[in-house]
C-alpha cells in the first residue's frame, strides 16, 4: 500500500467529499471530514518522509508510462508544499467545528463541507501531478471550489467578490489553456518531464517564448501578483472568516508552487531568463506589490482587508526571491511559503476567532479587545512580530535569507527596499496593538452582544490558533527543518534545472 | 507559409472579440457569453492543432489510413465541461446578486457598494 | 465556415439585447460544433452542440428570466480595453508564425504521443473510438478530475441557490407553464421516452461510435428537463426528487472512483483496469462501461439539479419580487 | 452532386444567419434560429456521406434533439416573461 | 440498370430538395412580415429536407446507414412542424395578433 501513496493522497478529499454528501447529518459530516482532512496530513507526512529517504516518486495512473498515460511526480518541493497544504486544512477544519455555526445556515453546511473538500483535493492535486493538462484540470476543480466557498458569505459584497474571482480565474485558467495548447503544438506531449527535455530544441522559436508568457500571466492571475491583484483584498475580505484562513494559508502559495515548477523544472532557468527580461519585471512587479499593497494596508479599516493586503505584499517577496533566479534566492522564496502559510493562518484564524465574537473585524471592535480575549490578542500580536520579521519568529528567517540572497546577487537598493517594506508592515501591525491594548473599550458593544459571551473565545477555535502560533515560534529558533529542506529543493531544481 | 496560418488568425481574432465583451461589457451576463465565446474560440484552437490533412475521424475502420490526432479532442472534451460548470456557477452567482443587489449591472454595483 | 462564426461573434458583440446575445451564442455553438465536424473532430462536435448549443442557451434563459433582459450601460473605457486586447491578440498571432502549418501530418504533435494512441489503442483497448480510449483508459484520470469538476459546480449551485423546498405544484411555476399548448405536451409525451432511450443508446455506444457517459448524460438531463418545461417543475420534481438527484450525483463519483481503488487493491495502479479480471482485455472492457457509467449517472443529475436550483430561485424571486 | 446540396445549404445558412441579425421582431430571431438548425442538421448528414464516414448521423440526430428543445425553451421563456412584465415585449 | 434508375431519383430528388431550399430561404428574407416568413421557412424544413433525405437515402442503399436516416427524418418531421406551431402560437400571445380580415398587418 505505501507505494500507492501519491495517488492516494489527492484521492482521498476527492472521494471524501461525496462520501460525505451521503451522510447528511451536519455533526456526523464535520467528523468526517475532519479525518478525511487528517488522514491527507498523515499521507503528506509519510510522502514527504519517503521522498527524503529515496528521490522523487513517480507513479504512473493507469498502468501506462509517461508520455502516454498520466504520471504523478512527487519530488522534495512537490511534498513540502503539500504538508502545509493539508497540515492548514486539517487546523481550519477542526476550528470549522464552532466557527460556522454563526457564519453558515445549517442545511447548508453539509455542502460546504463538501465544498471545502473538494477545494482540498484539487490543491493536491495541482500539487502532485505530473502532468500539464491534468494542472489545468484540477486547478479548475479547486478554483470552482473557491468560489462557492466566497459566495458563502453573509455580506452581499461576498457574493460580488465572488464573481469578480471567477471572472478573473477562468481569464486566468484560460490563458494557461492556450500556453499549454502552444506547448502541445511544439513538443506533442503533455507530461512535464517530457516537455522539459523537448522544449531546448525548439527554444528558438517565438512560440515557445509565446506559451511561456501566456501561462505565467495566467499563473500570476491566480497568485495576485501585484498589477493583477485586484480580485484579492475583496474575496478575502469578504469571505466567511474561516475560508480566508484556509484560502490565504493555501491557495496562493499553491500558485507560487505552480510558478516555481514551471519557470524552473519546465522551461528551464536559462530558457526563462532569455527569452523576457523575466528577472527585471519580476523583480520591479514584487517590489511594487510589497510598497503599494503595505501602503494601502495602513489605511484600512477593515481588519480582514488589512491582512489580505499583507498577503499580497508577502507575495511580493516571494516574487522577488524568484526573480534573484540564484539558489539563496529560491531558497529564500521557499522559506517565506512555507512561513507564510503559517503566519497567515494563524493571523486569520485568530481573527476567525474575534468575528466569531465580536459579529465585525472593524478596528473599532478591536478596541480594548486585549483585556477581553486575551488569548486571541496575544495569538495576532506575535503573528503580526513574525509578519514584520522579529527574530525569534519564523517571518525573521525568510527575511533574513531574502536580504542574503540580495547581497549575493549584488543588488543592494533591492535589499534596502526589502527592510524598507518590513518597516511598513510594523506600521500596520502596531495600529492594530495600539487599538487593542491602549485604547479603552468602548463602553456600549456594536450591536449589543450579549454579557457572557464577550469573554475568550472557544476552546476549538483557539487551540489551532496557538498550535500554529506555537509552530511559528518553534520554526523560528530550531530553523534546521524548513532551512534544510528548503536549501536541498533549491539546489536539487536549479540543478536539475538547467 | 501564410496561407496555412490563415485558420488560426481567424481563430485569434475570435478569442479576441471573446475577450473584448469580457472586458467592455458592465452587464454580468453578457460578460458570461463573452467568456464563454472566448472558451469555445480556444477550443477551435486546440482541434484546429490536431487536424491531420486527409486524415478522417479518429474512429477505426476498415481501409482508412491517416487519422486525425485523437489526443486534443480529449483535452477539450473535458475542456467543455469545465466551461459549462463555470458557466452554470456564475449564472447562480449573478441570480443571487440580482436578489441581493436589484441589479446586474456593474455601475449601480458599484454605487450600491459605496453607499453602505 | 470560420468566416460565419466570426460574423456571428462580432454580432454578439455589436447586440445590446440580451436575448437576441443568448440566440447568437446557441447559434455560436451550433457553428462551432459544425467546424468541429469538418475538422474530424467527431465527439467533440457532439459534446459542443449538446453543451453549447443545447445547454447553455437554456441556463441562460433560465438565468435571463429572472434578471430581465435589457442591457442599459453603454460601453466602460472602450478604448483601453481596445487596445489591450489587440496587445494579447498580436502576442497571439506572434505565437502562431512559428507553429506548423494547419493540417500538415508532419507536425510533432502528430507523430510523437499520438502515434501510439492511434496504432495500439485498437489491439491494446479493442475499441474502436480512439478518443473514448484516450478519454477513459490511457488518460482517466483528467476523466474523474472532469467528473469532479461537474459535481463541484453542482455543489456550488447547490450551496447558493437551493433552499431546499421543492416547487409545490400548486405554485405560481404551475401557472406559467404551457397548459394551453395542447400539441406540444402531446407530441413531446411521445418525444422523451424517445429521448431517454437515445440518451442511453448513446451511453453505452461510446466505444463504438461517437458518444459515451458525458453526451448521454447531457442528453439524459435535457430530456428531463424539456418534461419540466412544459409540465411544471412542480411535477417534474415529484417524478426527479431533488434529494434523490444528490444521491445519485454522489454516486456516479464514488462508482468511477471506486473502480479505481478496486485496481488499486487488485495490485495494478489507480485506474489500471487490467487488473479487474483475468483477461486483461475484457477487464479494460468493463472498466471503461463502468465508469462511463459514472460519468453519465453524475452528469445527468448534476444539470438536472442545476436546472431544478435555478427554478426553486425563480419561485423564491417570485415571492421577493 | 452532394458538393451542390452543401453550398446550397450553406447560402441558405447565411439567409438565416442575416435574417437573425437583422430581423425586427424577436419571433423572427427564434425562427432563424429554427431554420438554421435543421439546416445544420442537413449540412452533417450530407457531409457525413460527402466523407463516407456513417456514425456522423449520431450528431444530426442530436442536432435536431436540441434544436427542439431550445426552440421550446425559449418559447417557454416568453410564456414566463410575458406574465411576469407584461409592458417590455418589443 | 437498377442503380442508374436509383441515381437518377436521388439526382432528382436531390435538385427539387435544392430547389425549394433556396426559394424557402429567399422567402424567409424577403417576406414582409413575420408570419408569412414562418410560412416560407416552414416549406424548407418539412418538405426540403425530407426530399434530401429521401435523395441520402437512396444513395445509401440498405442497411443501418438507411436506417439512421429514417430515424433522423421521422425526427424532423415531428418536431419541427410541432416547433412552428408553438412558435405561432407564441407571437400569437405575444401581441403580434394577426386579425384574420385585414390584408396587411399592424
Amino acid at each position: 500500500m505505501l507505494s500507492h501513496l501519491p495517488i492516494l493522497q489527492v484521492v482521498v478529499p476527492l472521494l471524501a467529499a461525496p462520501a460525505c454528501l451521503l451522510l447528511d447529518r451536519s455533526r456526523l459530516v464535520w467528523i468526517f471530514t475532519v479525518l478525511a482532512c487528517g488522514l491527507s496530513l498523515l499521507i503528506s507526512m509519510l510522502l514527504l518522509y519517503q521522498v527524503s529517504q529515496h528521490g522523487t516518486l513517480s507513479y504512473d495512473l493507469g498502468g501506462w508510462d509517461a508520455p502516454w498515460g498520466i504520471e504523478y511526480r512527487i519530488d522534495l518541493l512537490s511534498a513540502y508544499v503539500m504538508l502545509v497544504v493539508s497540515g492548514i486544512a486539517t487546523l481550519v477544519i477542526v476550528a470549522a467545528g464552532t466557527g460556522l455555526e454563526r457564519e453558515i445556515p445549517l442545511e447548508k453546511q453539509t455542502v460546504f463541507y463538501v465544498t471545502y473538500l473538494l477545494c482540498l483535493a484539487g490543491l493536491l492535486g495541482i500539487v502532485a501531478t505530473g502532468d500539464i493538462f491534468n494542472v489545468f484540470v484540477f486547478l479548475e476543480i479547486s478554483s470552482l471550489a473557491t468560489y462557492a466557498l466566497i459566495a458563502y458569505g453573509r455580506d452581499r459584497r461576498a457574493l460580488w467578490a465572488a464573481y469578480q474571482y471567477l471572472i478573473v480565474g477562468t481569464i486566468g485558467a484560460t490563458f494557461i489553456l492556450i500556453g499549454i495548447g502552444f506547448l502541445y503544438s511544439l513538443t506533442g506531449t503533455l507530461n512535464m518531464q517530457d516537455l522539459a527535455a523537448r522544449i531546448p530544441d525548439s527554444a528558438g522559436s517565438r512560440t515557445a517564448s509565446t506559451a511561456f508568457v501566456f501561462i505565467v500571466v495566467g499563473v500570476c492571475l491566480k497568485l495576485a501578483l501585484f498589477p493583477l491583484h485586484l480580485w484579492l483584498p475583496n474575496a478575502y475580505a469578504y469571505a466567511p472568516s474561516l475560508v480566508t484562513a484556509f484560502l490565504a494559508a493555501t491557495a496562493t502559495k499553491v500558485a507560487v508552487y505552480l510558478l516555481i515548477r514551471l519557470h524552473f523544472s519546465v522551461f528551464g532557468e536559462q530558457f526563462a531568463s532569455s527569452s523576457l527580461p523575466l528577472h527585471g519585471i519580476l523583480l520591479t512587479l514584487g517590489l511594487a506589490g510589497v510598497f503599494v499593497a503595505s501602503l494601502v494596508a495602513i489605511f484600512q479599516p477593515d481588519i480582514k482587508r488589512l491582512f489580505a493586503y499583507s498577503s499580497i505584499a508577502q507575495i511580493g517577496y516571494m516574487i522577488i526571491g524568484i526573480g534573484f533566479g540564484t539558489a539563496i534566492g529560491l531558497q529564500a522564496t521557499l522559506l517565506h511559503l512555507f512561513n507564510h502559510a503559517l503566519m497567515k493562518g494563524a493571523l486569520f484564524l485568530a481573527l476567525a476567532a474575534v468575528v466569531y465574537r465580536l459579529g465585525s473585524a472593524d478596528i473599532s471592535a478591536f478596541r480594548g479587545l486585549g483585556r477581553r480575549m486575551p488569548w486571541t490578542m496575544a495569538a495576532i500580536v506575535i503573528g503580526g512580530l513574525s509578519l514584520i520579521g522579529m527574530p525569534l519568529t519564523v517571518g525573521f528567517v525568510s527575511k533574513w535569507y531574502l536580504i542574503l540572497a540580495a547581497i549575493e546577487a549584488g543588488m543592494w537598493p533591492v535589499a534596502l527596499l526589502v527592510v524598507t517594506g518590513s518597516i511598513l508592515a510594523v506600521v500596520y501591525v502596531w495600529r492594530l496593538v495600539e487599538a487593542a491594548y491602549f485604547q479603552p473599550p468602548e463602553n456600549e458593544l456594536p450591536e449589543g452582544l450579549d454579557g457572557p459571551d464577550r469573554r475568550e473565545a472557544p476552546l476549538t477555535l483557539l487551540v489551532p490558533t496557538w498550535l500554529l502560533v506555537l509552530v511559528n515560534i518553534y520554526l523560528g529558533i530550531d530553523t534546521r527543518l524548513t532551512v534544510g529542506t528548503s536549501g536541498a529543493v533549491a539546489s536539487a531544481l536549479l540543478g536539475g534545472g538547467q | 507559409m501564410l496561407p496555412e496560418l490563415y485558420n488560426y488568425w481567424v481563430v485569434i481574432l475570435l478569442m479576441m472579440t471573446g475577450f473584448y465583451i469580457v472586458i467592455v461589457q458592465g452587464n454580468l451576463i453578457k460578460k458570461l457569453i463573452g467568456l464563454n465565446l472566448f472558451q469555445t474560440s480556444v477550443f477551435i484552437f486546440y482541434i484546429s492543432l490536431g487536424k491531420v490533412s486527409g486524415g478522417s475521424a479518429p474512429i477505426f475502420a476498415e481501409g482508412v489510413s491517416s487519422y486525425s490526432n485523437p489526443l486534443p479532442h480529449v483535452l477539450i472534451l473535458t475542456a467543455i465541461v469545465v466551461g459549462i460548470a463555470t458557466t452554470a456557477l456564475a449564472l447562480a452567482l449573478v441570480i443571487r446578486i440580482r436578489n441581493a443587489y436589484g441589479t446586474v449591472e456593474e455601475e449601480e454595483l458599484q454605487q450600491r457598494d459605496l453607499e453602505c | 465556415m470560420l468566416l460565419l462564426l466570426a460574423i456571428t461573434a462580432l454580432a454578439i458583440a455589436w447586440l445590446r439585447d440580451l436575448f437576441a446575445a443568448v440566440m447568437l451564442a446557441g447559434i455560436y455553438g451550433l457553428l462551432s460544433a459544425s467546424f468541429f465536424v469538418s475538422v474530424d473532430a467527431v465527439d467533440v462536435a457532439f459534446t459542443e452542440a449538446a453543451v453549447g448549443a443545447g445547454i447553455f442557451p437554456l441556463l441562460m434563459l433560465a438565468a435571463l428570466a429572472l434578471v430581465g433582459r435589457n442591457e442599459q450601460t453603454a460601453y466602460r473605457r472602450p478604448l483601453i480595453s481596445l487596445l489591450l486586447v489587440s496587445i494579447t491578440g498580436a502576442a497571439l498571432v506572434l505565437g502562431t508564425l512559428d507553429m506548423p502549418a494547419f493540417g500538415s501530418a508532419d507536425a510533432p504533435p502528430h507523430n510523437h504521443v499520438a502515434v501510439r494512441y492511434i496504432e495500439e489503442s485498437p489491439k491494446e483497448i479493442g475499441i474502436p473510438n480512439m478518443v473514448t480510449s484516450v478519454l477513459a483508459d490511457y488518460r482517466s484520470f483528467d476523466t474523474l478530475g472532469e467528473v469532479v469538476v461537474v459535481f463541484t459546480a453542482a455543489m456550488g449551485v447547490l450551496g447558493l441557490l437551493f433552499t431546499g423546498r421543492a416547487a409545490s405544484p400548486g405554485s405560481a411555476t404551475e401557472r406559467a407553464n404551457m397548459y394551453d399548448h395542447r400539441v406540444l405536451r402531446v407530441v413531446s409525451k411521445m418525444l422523451i421516452p424517445l429521448i431517454l432511450l437515445f440518451a442511453l443508446y448513446v451511453q453505452f455506444h461510446g466505444e463504438y461510435g461517437p458518444g459515451g457517459g458525458f453526451q448521454a448524460g447531457v442528453i439524459f438531463a435535457a430530456g428531463i428537463i424539456l418534461y419540466a418545461m412544459l409540465f411544471g417543475f412542480g411535477n417534474a420534481q415529484r417524478v426527479v426528487r431533488p434529494a434523490l438527484l444528490q444521491i445519485l450525483a454522489a454516486c456516479g463519483v464514488l462508482i468511477y472512483g471506486s473502480v479505481g481503488v478496486v485496481c488499486l487493491l487488485s495490485g495494478g495502479n489507480f485506474l489500471d483496469y487490467s487488473q479487474l479480471l483475468p483477461d486483461p482485455l475484457v477487464g479494460r472492457h468493463v472498466g471503461i462501461l463502468v465508469i462511463e457509467l459514472g460519468v453519465g449517472i453524475t452528469v445527468a443529475s448534476a444539470m438536472i439539479l442545476i436546472f431544478y436550483a435555478f427554478a426553486s430561485a425563480t419561485v423564491n424571486s417570485e415571492e421577493v419580487a | 452532386m452532394l458538393t451542390v446540396v452543401v453550398i446550397a445549404l450553406l447560402v441558405v445558412m447565411v439567409m438565416a444567419l442575416s435574417r437573425a441579425l437583422l430581423g425586427p421582431t424577436i419571433y423572427d430571431r427564434i425562427l432563424a434560429v429554427n431554420v438554421f438548425g435543421t439546416k445544420t442538421v442537413l449540412l452533417i448528414a450530407v457531409v457525413g456521406f460527402l466523407f463516407g464516414r456513417p456514425d456522423f448521423l449520431d450528431i444530426a440526430l442530436v442536432y435536431a434533439l436540441i434544436n427542439f428543445i431550445s426552440v421550446i425553451g425559449v418559447l417557454r421563456y416568453f410564456e414566463y416573461s410575458n406574465d411576469r412584465h407584461q409592458g417590455d415585449n418589443p | 440498370m437498377i442503380a442508374l434508375l436509383l441515381e437518377g431519383v436521388s439526382v432528382l430528388c436531390l435538385g427539387t430538395g435544392i430547389f425549394l431550399l433556396v426559394s424557402g430561404g429567399v422567402g424567409l428574407l424577403r417576406f414582409p412580415e413575420v408570419f408569412s416568413r414562418m410560412h416560407a421557412a416552414g416549406v424548407t424544413e418539412t418538405l426540403a429536407a425530407s426530399l434530401i433525405l429521401l435523395g441520402l437515402m437512396l444513395l445509401a442503399g440498405w442497411g443501418i446507414v438507411m436506417f439512421k436516416l429514417l430515424l433522423i427524418l421521422l425526427f424532423i418531421l415531428i418536431t419541427s412542424p410541432t416547433a412552428s406551431h408553438a412558435l405561432a402560437k407564441s407571437a400569437v400571445h405575444g401581441g403580434l395578433g394577426v386579425d384574420p380580415d385585414r390584408n396587411e398587418t399592424s
